[in-house]
């Protein structure tokens, strides 16, 4: 067993355990069983036919009902495990990663940037939100039992709790060219005061709210989004998380995605009321400026009674959650918008 | 089943002394003769592949990567699983065996299209020389699966001749799986209904629907990223508005339910030989027969859990996940029959029936390690890891090689008219088991701990089962070439054998070894149900014979 | 071998002309409804408009020009399985975007 | 079924019978349909994720072809699969002069199928509109302009267009060759009342290729028929 450094962990290798345990006893059977009749049963004259059965209903219903029920509790169980695992967690430090042939960078809500490395507060739930700038890579923490593909075009979410401090591997796991093996690092898990030292001490840039801030005005997006509706396009502000009336007719969530998408992408979708004269940026911007516009955008919205350029789930980074068992999930799909949550999305 | 003429003498004329020149083979649409050019074609594949699967566990032995380049090993595993699929094991057993035999067990004189069928072994070569090109001009390296966009964009390496390839190679799936399936419709001999069918036959008939009806997918899926590549249209590339998974979703279409193609074939093959090994009917003899269809049908409806990483939405992979499970179910239902068939038996030690313990074993082993991959939680953590490596050689060297395996052995006496010996027969069937778990378990361990696969430079501390591992490799080396030498030997020199060695019970044991050219000199007519023993003429004389003694 | 379930007709040329000219309609009705934009009643009308056209059309092939009406059991149920095969795969690929949450939008740049 | 000492006329050794060559033709050919159906599959489930993935795209895009000319096949397709099936019952009653005459008339139906169908194909290309990187180059200005942030969108749908209507149209002259071959067997009086299965066999390949082009014609054509570039 790799090293249990998540709140996954336990659960994990239990359930592990027990297929390991399941597949002794049915392997052992089944060999046993086979050994047994071989050995008893050979064959004793050239011209022995042995008694023919022909089969039971009894015994095939038996071994059909029961690895089936077998087979629905194992399904079951794994299914708990993934929705916990796929579900956002509430008030995550959010990270936002991205692959490139062949490094990991990470960037934290704070500015902190790091390549190949990754420091994370032990018992804060820790949500990752990541894409990728070629090819499809996978961010795979084994000691937190955690893995998820990183695929260019799309946003990929995943989470965990730290549990343990240390050093653990982090491994690119989808094949992605000639130094795969290569695009390793460390995830680094620090107790509070530890990790509050390092953000200290990391070179730090802005917040990527206050970059996005800044681009959003270098690329003159506010040419035409303004604080109210009095631009030539739709003013972002507060606008996060909630509906937007189509042209045709359908209406979409304001997400990560969407916004995404509007900037790389405006034709796709149009805004009810609005002219299509937004240019595209597709090849002006990086995956990460885009995301750094993203926490801009986030941060002018919901509602604008919170501070500007503050990330909607920055609470004060680092800062230890209760208890490392009360970073269950929620596990509810209707959550609030207004607490900084944001819909999946993958 | 037994036949109302009866036939003792050895023709004179058989399939492989009618007609000895190149071109009397290259241009046979005799089906037997057919098999055997698959069987040199796919042996000389399998040769290669092992070549290139040495390599790569040379390379592991140590954690640096010292032996061959990144770019070099990455080619080596990706040709190494291109050949292995799909050009050894999906063609293995239905076009060597299944071509042999099918024919054969139905007591009808050929495959119903001869002529499709020397075609698709043609297509099959041209292929197969395509890929020979890729390989020599430097092959691919973007793994057995082609991921784009690293396949259809950023790879260097022959991507498009090696998609090409594989969409003419699926062809001569397709057309086999059609010629299959048309003849197990419409040639069956008189009296032979379906529910007196071999085993065997209703493998291969669930074997044929998949080839129908995935392989076309496939075809399709290659020849679009074939397209993207050289034209840089964007069907799979994000940034030209693509879609990077659906092409997972295409292609796992076809290649999961290709590894039902790989391994029906091969239970086919076990239950035949636990059959006649025990001189029982198969225990159940309906369940195992509609397991293989529930198999293939069902095998169809969960692709997705190649994808439970890949942000394939979570319901979905819900379903997927669950449709997995029901379809673990009639391979549950084939094991214990078969385990439940040698249960009072008459078991004989031979060769074939070392190989069909073998399989019982490791293909327990093998598939339930799916039920480990099929968990949504548990995926998450071993997806990509050695964890996968490990559970997929467990059922596809293990379980569908070994039946392979198995089944020449068993045969070989009707394809060639003479016996291999014995003696070397079990050593080498022990030895390929040993090396083969001493590969293997610890690759379970090894992707447990976290060691994803495609790698070809590793952190230190996996050396250990690294080691055993390619140790293991070496042994297997040696088990997998003794057959190769010892049944190469018996062309010449093995000891004649009659038209029923094994005192086997089907129409195929009926005419003489090797059969002649239309198989049988009568038309069979099929009377009795499959798997009756006392109606088996040789066993009958044993007992008159022991009778007479005692 | 197979049994046939229907004999053939003694005449199936007015079968082929009654198809024939159902299916100049058709396409003639096909192109009429599609200049029309019914997406603004409901966004996927029009489609489904036009494929129950073309399912309409493909039937009527398949059973009077392929015969499949009057054709073994087994013609008819490969028929039926190459439809439920096709079903399959668009239904559960469909499946996967559909209950992705950010479909159709998490796509394109 | 009893042993055939004497030979039949058209009956491969490997038979037993008439009847049976006849249902094992007939078998492969539907399972071989069956094949058709899935390799074409793959495309329509591409078509149906882009689709939504790019409603507006589609709309566009689709409008971009020349609905006159695309109706216009389809009723030459529906024609000559009208003259497939009488060929097929002329066969069947032995009637080689009419054999011969529908499937010439197929064949020219056919042919003039790809004719009008390399025209629509030239002027797409002319226009920048086929979507290989070499020769994209969509008009951004003037009459037929496709805004900048459409054409992405539309280069998604030109290219399901042309794999679509590329592999319809390789499986048209396919056909086209399996006519022609027809065509000379009858014509050396290969098909009899009792010997007819060839004709019977290709003619379900002719009226698939229809069925795939009965779907393709109102997913590529009439999708953005109603739609008006720029209007609301
Ligand atoms: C011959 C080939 C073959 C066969 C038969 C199987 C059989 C199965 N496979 Fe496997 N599989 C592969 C070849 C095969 N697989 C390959 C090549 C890959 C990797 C591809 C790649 O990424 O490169 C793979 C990968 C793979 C994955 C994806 C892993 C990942 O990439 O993350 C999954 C996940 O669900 C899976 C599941 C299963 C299941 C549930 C079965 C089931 O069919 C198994 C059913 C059998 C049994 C269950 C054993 C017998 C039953 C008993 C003894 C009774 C007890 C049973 C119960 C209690 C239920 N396989
Ligand atoms: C049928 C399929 C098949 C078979 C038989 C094998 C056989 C073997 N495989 Fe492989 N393997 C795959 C299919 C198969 N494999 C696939 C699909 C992959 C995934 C590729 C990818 O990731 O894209 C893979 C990947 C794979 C890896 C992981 C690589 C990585 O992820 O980095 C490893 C590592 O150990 C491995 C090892 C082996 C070994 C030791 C054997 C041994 O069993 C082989 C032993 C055989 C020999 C050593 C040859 C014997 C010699 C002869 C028979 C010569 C004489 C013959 C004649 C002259 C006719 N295989
Ligand atoms: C020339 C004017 C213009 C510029 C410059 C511009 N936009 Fe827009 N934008 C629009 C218009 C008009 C719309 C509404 C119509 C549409 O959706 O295409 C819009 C829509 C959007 C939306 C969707 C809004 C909603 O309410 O759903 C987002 C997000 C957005 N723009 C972000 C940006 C960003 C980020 C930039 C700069 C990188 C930018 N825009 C630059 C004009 C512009
Ligand atoms: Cu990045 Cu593998
Ligand atoms: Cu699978």
């Amino acid at each position: 067993m790799p090293e249990q450094a998540s709140s996954f962990a336990l659960e994990y290798d239990l359930f592990y355990l027990f297929l390991i345990a399941l597949t002794t006893f049915f392997t052992i059977g089944i060999s046993a069983a086979a050994v047994i009749f071989l050995i008893k049963y050979r064959r004793r004259s050239q011209g022995e036919v042995p008694e023919q059965i022909e089969g039971d209903m009894r015994l095939e219903i038996t071994w059909t009902v029961i690895p089936f029920l077998i087979a629905m509790f194992i399904f079951a169980w794994g299914a708990k495990l993934y929705y916990q695992m796929y579900t956002d967690p509430k008030d995550a430090l959010e990270i936002f990663v991205t692959g490139k042939q062949w490094m990991w960078r990470a960037q934290h809500p704070d500015g902190q940037r790091e390549i190949n490395e990754l420091h994370l507060p032990l018992g804060r739930r820790v949500k990752l939100t990541m894409t990728s700038e070629d090819v499809i890579h996978a961010f795979y923490i084994p000691a937190f039992r955690t893995k998820t593909d990183v695929v260019p075009g799309r946003y990929t979410t995943t989470w965990f709790t730290p549990t343990r401090t240390g050093t653990f591997h982090l491994f690119c796991a989808e094949y992605c060219g000639t130094q795969h093996s290569g695009m390793i690092g460390k995830i680094v898990v620090q107790d509070y005061s530890d990790y509050q030292a390092w953000l200290r001490g990391a070179p730090k840039e802005m917040t990527p709210a206050e970059a996005g801030q800044k681009f959003f005005t270098s690329l003159a997006c506010n040419n035409c989004h303004k604080d109210q509706d009095a631009g030539r396009g739709p003013s972002l502000a507060g606008q996060f998380g909630s509906d937007v009336k189509l042209e045709n007719g359908s209406t979409v969530k304001m997400d990560e995605a969407y916004i995404r998408e509007s900037i790389l992408n405006p034709g796709a979708k149009t805004v009810l009321g609005y002219p299509h004269i937004m240019p595209t940026f597709q090849g002006q911007v990086t995956e990460e400026q885009v995301a750094m516009i993203i926490q801009y955008i986030k941060s002018i919205g919901p509602k604008q009674n919170e501070a500007v350029a503050k990330p909607a789930a920055a609470a004060p980074a680092g800062q230890p959650a209760a208890k490392p068992a009360a970073a269950q999930p929620t596990g509810t799909t209707a959550k609030p918008v207004a607490q900084g949550e944001q819909p999946k999305q993958n | 089943m037994a036949t109302e003429v009866m036939e003792t003498t050895e023709s004179r004329v058989n399939y492989l002394n009618n007609g000895t020149t190149v071109k009397s083979w290259l241009l046979t649409l005799d089906h037997k003769r057919i098999g055997l050019l698959y069987l040199f074609s796919i042996s000389f594949f399998f040769a290669i592949g092992g070549i290139y699967a040495t390599l790569i566990r040379l390379e592991l032995i140590t954690p640096q990567g010292d032996l061959l380049t990144p770019e070099m090993y990455n080619r080596v595993f990706t040709m190494h699983g291109v050949i292995m699929i799909f050009f050894f094991l999906i063609p293995s057993i239905p076009a060597v065996l299944g071509n042999f035999l099918l024919p054969l067990m139905l007591g009808a004189k050929d495959v119903a299209f001869p002529k499709l069928n020397l075609l698709s072994w043609y297509i099959f070569i041209i292929g197969g020389c395509l890929m020979l090109y890729t390989m020599l001009s430097g092959g691919i390296d973007t793994g057995w699966t082609f991921y784009p966009p690293y396949s259809s964009i950023y790879s260097n390496s022959q991507v498009t001749i090696a998609g090409v390839s594989i969409f003419i190679t699926g062809f001569s799936s397709i057309l086999t799986g059609l010629n299959f399936m048309v003849t197990i419709h419409t040639m069956r001999a008189p009296g032979l209904t379906w529910f007196r069918l071999p085993l065997f036959v209703w493998a291969h008939y669930a074997t044929s629907l998949i080839q129908v009806l995935g392989t076309p997918v496939i075809a399709i899926t290659v020849l679009a990223l074939a397209f993207e590549r050289t034209l840089k249209i964007g069907i799979f590339d994000p940034k030209l508005g693509g879609d990077p998974v659906l092409f997972q979703h295409m292609f796992w279409f076809y290649s999961h339910p290709a590894v039902y193609i790989m391994i029906l074939p091969s239970m086919g093959v076990i239950s035949e030989l636990i059959a006649n090994m025990t001189r029982k009917r198969i225990f159940g003899y309906n369940f195992v027969a509609f397991s293989s269809l529930a198999i293939a049908v069902f095998g169809f409806l969960v692709w997705g859990h190649h994808m439970f990483t890949t942000s394939q939405s979570m319901y979905t992979g819900m379903v997927f996940s669950l449709i997995s499970y029901a379809v673990a179910i009639p391979s549950a239902i084939k094991t214990f029959n078969w385990t439940a068939t040698i249960y009072k038996g008459s078991v004989s030690f031979d060769t074939p029936m070392i190989y069909a313990l073998a399989f019982l074993g490791l293909f327990t082993i093998g598939g339930m390690t799916g039920l480990f991959l099929a968990a949504l939680g548990l995926d998450v953590h071993l997806h990509d890891t050695y964890f996968v490596v490990a559970h997929f050689h467990y059922v596809m060297v293990g379980s569908a090689v070994i039946g392979y395996l198995g089944g020449i052995h068993y045969w070989w006496p009707k394809i060639t008219g003479r016996m291999y010996s014995e003696f070397l027969g079990r050593i080498s069937a022990v030895i390929i088991f040993i090396g083969f778990n001493l590969t293997f378990l610890p690759q379970f361990v090894l992707g447990q701990l976290g060691m994803p696969r495609r790698y070809h430079a590793y952190v230190p501390e996996f050396q250990v089962l690294h080691i055993l591992s390619s140790a293991g490799a070496s042994i297997l080396a040696v088990g997998f070439t003794l057959p190769v030498i010892y049944l190469a030997w018996s062309i010449k020199y093995g000891e004649k054998v009659g038209p029923n060695p094994w005192m086997a019970s089907g129409l195929e044991w009926q005419t003489s070894s090797p059969p002649p050219t239309e198989n049988f000199t009568y038309q069979p007519v099929v009377t009795h149900e499959p798997y009756e023993f006392e109606n088996v003429e040789e066993i009958k004389q044993a007992r008159q014979a022991e009778l007479q003694r005692a | 071998m197979a049994e046939h379930s229907h004999a053939h007709p003694d005449n199936p040329l007015k079968y082929y002309i009654g198809v024939f000219t159902l299916l100049l309609v058709m396409t003639g009705l096909t192109v009429f409804v599609a200049k029309y934009d019914l997406e603004h009643i409901w966004p996927p009308l029009n489609i489904i408009v036009a494929m129950t056209i073309a399912v309409i059309k493909a039937t009527a092939v398949v059973m009077i020009f392929m015969h499949v009406r009057w054709s073994s059991r087994l013609t008819q149920l490969i028929v039926v399985s190459g439809i439920f095969w096709l079903i399959i795969m668009l239904a559960f690929t469909v499946s996967d975007y559909y209950t992705r949450g950010g479909w159709p939008t998490t796509l394109g740049q | 079924m009893a042993e055939h000492a004497t030979h039949v006329e058209g009956l491969a050794h490997h038979f037993v019978s008439m009847e049976q060559q006849k249902e094992a033709g007939m078998v492969g050919m539907w399972i071989f349909l069956l094949t058709e159906i899935m390799f074409f599959g793959g495309l329509f489930l591409a078509y149906t994720i882009y689709r939504t993935t790019y409603p507006e795209g589609f709309l566009f895009g689709s409008h971009l072809l020349n609905v006159k000319l695309g109706g216009t096949n389809t009723v030459v397709l529906i024609v000559s699969s009208l003259t497939m099936a009488m060929a097929v019952y002329y066969s069947q009653k032995g009637d080689r002069k009419k054999l011969l005459a529908f499937l010439a008339l197929t064949l020219i139906l056919g042919l003039a199928f790809l004719g009008i169908k390399y025209v629509e194909y030239s002027t797409k290309i002319h226009d920048g509109l086929f979507p290989a990187a070499a020769t994209w180059n969509p008009p951004s200005e003037g009459e037929h302009a496709i805004p900048v942030e459409k054409q992405q969108a539309v280069h998604v749908f030109l290219w399901i267009y042309f794999l679509m209507t590329g592999l319809h149209a390789v499986h048209m002259i396919v056909g086209a060759g399996i006519l022609i071959t027809l065509i000379i067997m009858a014509q050396r009086g290969k098909f009899t009342k009792n010997y007819n299965s060839p004709v019977e066999i290709s003619g379900l390949y002719w009226h698939f290729v229809d069925i795939v082009w009965i779907f393709l014609f109102p997913l590529l054509y009439l999708t953005g028929y109603h739609f008006t570039p720029g209007g609301h």
